[in-house]
């Protein structure tokens, strides 16, 4: 499967590694959709969950997806800017992709292009900043 | 840890209306002064807080594992419908807020408006850690800290979740409480 | 004759005197603390938006008119039960006349597709 | 739908916050026309606490007890994601027994929520006499739970490298003596409910969820299994011994509530099978395994995947080397099928609302985490 990846998007693909179930991948933002799109085509047809992480440098969305047939795991993780950084979404590829964005963008403030409703979930609509970076300081 | 309370939410302390002696509190004064009448107004409180304390309709405010206890004390095997507590789903029909979970900055608003629409008079139980001064979640960001910052409240019931025993024994204390009321004023 | 009205007298004094009574208890005895917030409209605890002075589906009030319709009938046709047995053969026939007139109604309505709730 | 001859107006109606039928705090925005729900707006957030954000401020061990608050109808199922992501970060091994053990003490916890569905669901149709026995048949295991954990409902039960504390005497026979006693009254309720008219009325044919659709918005759990897809953690991925253990995972093909609601009754019988054979073969020996004092696992990251009363429950670990978690995640089930509800609510009238949340099943406190 990482073969596969690596021929069809080549450099896109930062980095590929296999640790048991897991296929940990490094995508670069502009081909995330399309990377998605073709996983969903080899069968990673559910998207388990879209998170991210303050890694002090910069931020990392991580995007896990499952095949049922398989039992794989296809861990996408991708670089955004700390601040201001932006995505592109992945609601045209998987409709479950709406509410776990939206939380990512509530909890630290990265956008996803093309997203249909691009609002705060968790949090009241006039909070200021994004609680989970590591930045931010509980008052 | 002062935070800030959403706007619309009204200090407990400031009542919207200053009188709130009923018609009778008003002559019940003048009633006391004719000899016998402490009598007639003692036994009037007891009839009238017999009746409070004995139906007290509760709000069924399940907001977290609070609520499930609740929900086992109010089932078959601790039933609450002995101490006359029946659960209603309005706060129009209901006399005793049961605040059962974590408050989040994001309910304080929606609490404060089920208390105000509640009729009088009006009780609240804080059950568990979280509705009593944030419990466990004491450091977070979203949680607000004790119930009490937004509407007054009667008992507060430690445990997280208090067992049903717990809660009943809030009940029995609030309903000794409402026994002490008179029409004369809180005493 | 004239103690029987006499009952309906009693009856209805008895009647407005215990509402008098209890509206008088209950305002003495309860409390008054108007808010403004109290007399909000209670919806889940959100302030409402919009109104609901809206324009329905016109088959809600098709269904409105047949039910109160029939409802009236109902009541007549208890009093109707209660003395058919003194009445005699007549009140019988009157009254299937009554439902037959009803039932040419309800059919009616059928035809023209008042029943249909889609 | 008909051709509209006069044009009517829709409303937006909050079924909102303090429901006695959302189950928690979720707000629905129901935008009707008249009594059919044109379009639904969840609104969610409402017992959000911020557990991930606090993670990040306590130890490994202290972070414990807040995975029982997410799930609160089944805390073992959460504990057991966190402990099996730190547990594979630190290459550490729980005990034979203490697996046995942790695998009764999660299906203990999925006939405890199943029963909570069961009894929620039915006093939402009304029924409220099979929520008074859906509760008083949750009881004894209350009890079990209390002779073991020490508590009803946030157990807290579980440790790094095994269980907090051995099961006490008399446990295996109360344990057993339950097994037996729930059957006969489960095809009672199921005789009771599905044997009901207005409960099938209500419940057949409603909130249909097509089975491509559930995986596409990323259900899991009853709620995917009630829309045909064959497909459960416990059978998948299997962890602790349920690759020992025979049973089977059950579907229905019927994709509406009475399909939800029948797939969680068969397994409540699945999970006493589990029980029972877990039951028999029980080893001796340690229920912890050696853990060092303060845990410090290495860097790195891992995730632990249970399967929940209501899907597929998982935990994510990154950890800095320090004693404190870089990062913990928790993906949980409910939050997605929130987010499949508008999907589930179109269409249909305002009483089927009702249904449909109540056989979806959500737990708001696992929702906004």
């Amino acid at each position: 499967m990482l073969e596969k990846l690596k021929a069809q998007f080549g450099d896109a693909i930062e980095s590929a590694e296999e640790a048991g179930r897991e296929l940990r991948v490094q995508v670069a933002p502009r081909s995330l959709v399309q990377v998605a799109r073709a996983a969903k085509d080899e069968g990673f047809a559910y998207l388990a969950d879209i998170t991210a992480m303050d890694t002090n440098d910069a931020l990392r969305v991580v995007y896990r997806l499952i095949s049922f047939a398989t039992g794989r795991h296809l861990v996408a993780s991708a670089l955004a800017p700390r601040a201001g950084g932006r995505l592109p979404s992945l609601t045209a590829v998987f409709r479950g992709a709406e509410w776990p964005e939206r939380e990512v963008y509530d909890m630290f403030g990265v956008r996803f292009d093309g997203h249909p409703d691009m609002r705060r979930i968790l949090l009241t609509d006039d909070w200021e900043g994004h609680p989970l970076l590591k930045t931010w300081q509980t008052k | 840890m002062g935070i800030a309370v959403p706007p619309d939410v009204k200090r407990p302390d400031s009542p919207e209306s200053e009188d709130s002696l009923t018609p009778l509190g008003r002559t019940a004064e003048v009633i006391c002064r004719v000899p016998g009448g402490t009598i007639l107004m003692t036994t009037v409180d007891k009839v009238l807080n017999w009746g409070r304390a004995s139906s007290l309709w509760y709000l069924t405010y399940g907001l977290a594992c609070c609520a499930i206890e609740m929900m086992c004390t109010a089932a078959s095997r601790w039933d609450l419908d002995r101490f006359g507590l029946i659960y209603r789903g309005t706060p129009r029909q209901s006399d005793l807020m049961f605040v059962a979970g974590t408050v989040s900055k994001k309910m304080a608003p929606v609490l404060r408006r089920l208390y105000d629409q509640m009729a009088d008079p009006k009780y609240v139980i804080a059950m568990g850690g979280c509705a009593c001064e944030g419990g466990p979640f004491h450091d977070s960001y979203f949680t607000v800290q004790g119930v009490d910052q937004i509407v007054p409240v009667d008992v507060y019931i430690a445990g997280c979740p208090p067992r049903p025993e717990a809660l009943i024994d809030g009940i029995l204390k609030l309903q000794e409480k409402i026994n002490r009321e008179s029409v004369r004023g809180k005493k | 004759m004239g103690n029987q009205y006499a009952y309906v007298a009693v009856f209805t004094l008895v009647g407005v005197v215990f509402l008098i009574v209890a509206l008088t208890a209950a305002w003495v005895l309860r409390p008054r603390r108007p808010s403004k917030a109290k007399y909000m409209p209670y919806e889940c605890g959100i302030v409402p938006e919009g109104d609901a002075w809206n324009q329905l589906n016109p088959r809600y009030y098709i269904f409105a008119l047949l039910y109160l319709l029939f409802d009236v009938e109902a009541a007549y046709l208890y009093p109707w039960a209660i003395r058919v047995g003194k009445l005699g053969a007549y009140a019988v026939v009157e009254m299937f006349i009554f439902l037959a007139v009803l039932a040419f109604g309800l059919g009616y309505a059928w035809r023209e597709g008042g029943l249909k709730w889609e | 739908m008909t051709q509209r001859l006069t044009p009517t107006e829709t409303m937006v109606l909050n079924m909102g916050p303090q429901h006695p039928s959302t189950h928690g705090v979720l707000r629905l925005q129901l935008t009707l026309d008249g009594e059919v729900v044109l379009d639904c707006m969840p609104v969610i957030g409402y017992l959000h606490r911020g557990i991930e954000k606090i993670g990040e401020a306590r130890t490994y061990p202290q972070i414990l007890p807040y995975t029982d608050r997410l799930d609160y109808l089944s805390s073992a199922s959460n504990n057991l994601a966190y402990v099996q992501a730190v547990e594979k970060l630190m290459g550490v091994e729980a005990p034979e027994r203490a697996k046995y053990l942790r695998v009764i003490l999660l299906e203990l916890n999925r006939i405890a929520s199943h029963l909570m569905f069961v009894a929620t669901f039915a006093n939402d149709l009304a029924a409220t006499t099979v929520f008074l026995y859906g509760l008083r048949e949750r009881e004894p295991i209350m009890d079990l739970f209390e002779m073991w954990t020490g508590a009803r409902l946030t157990q807290s039960g579980l440790r790094v490298g095994g269980l907090a504390r051995d099961i006490p005497e008399g446990f295996v026979d109360k344990a057993r003596e339950y097994c037996t006693f729930l059957p006969p009254r489960l095809d009672e309720y199921d005789r009771l409910l599905s044997g009901n008219r207005i409960f099938r009325v209500r419940t057949e044919g409603i909130g249909i969820l097509p089975p491509e659709e559930a995986v596409d918005y990323g259900c899991s759990g009853p709620t995917l299994r009630g829309s045909g897809v064959r497909y459960d953690i416990r059978r998948d991925e299997p962890y602790e011994v349920y690759d020992q253990l025979e049973f089977d995972v059950v579907t229905t093909s019927t994709c509406d509530c009475m399909g939800r609601y029948a797939v969680r009754m068969q397994e409540m019988r699945q999970s006493l099978r589990i029980i029972q054979q877990c039951l028999d073969r029980l080893p001796e020996g340690e229920v912890i395994a050696k853990v060092p004092r303060t845990i410090r696992p290495p860097a790195g990251e891992a995730y632990g995947r249970v399967e929940s009363p209501r899907g597929d429950f998982g935990c994510w670990v990154v950890s800095d080397g320090g004693p404190q978690p870089a990062r913990v995640r928790f993906r949980t089930p409910s939050f997605y099928h929130v987010a499949a509800l508008p999907r589930m609510l179109r269409g249909w009238k305002i009483g089927d609302v009702v249904a449909i949340l109540g056989s979806v099943d959500v737990v708001l406190g696992e929702v906004d985490r």
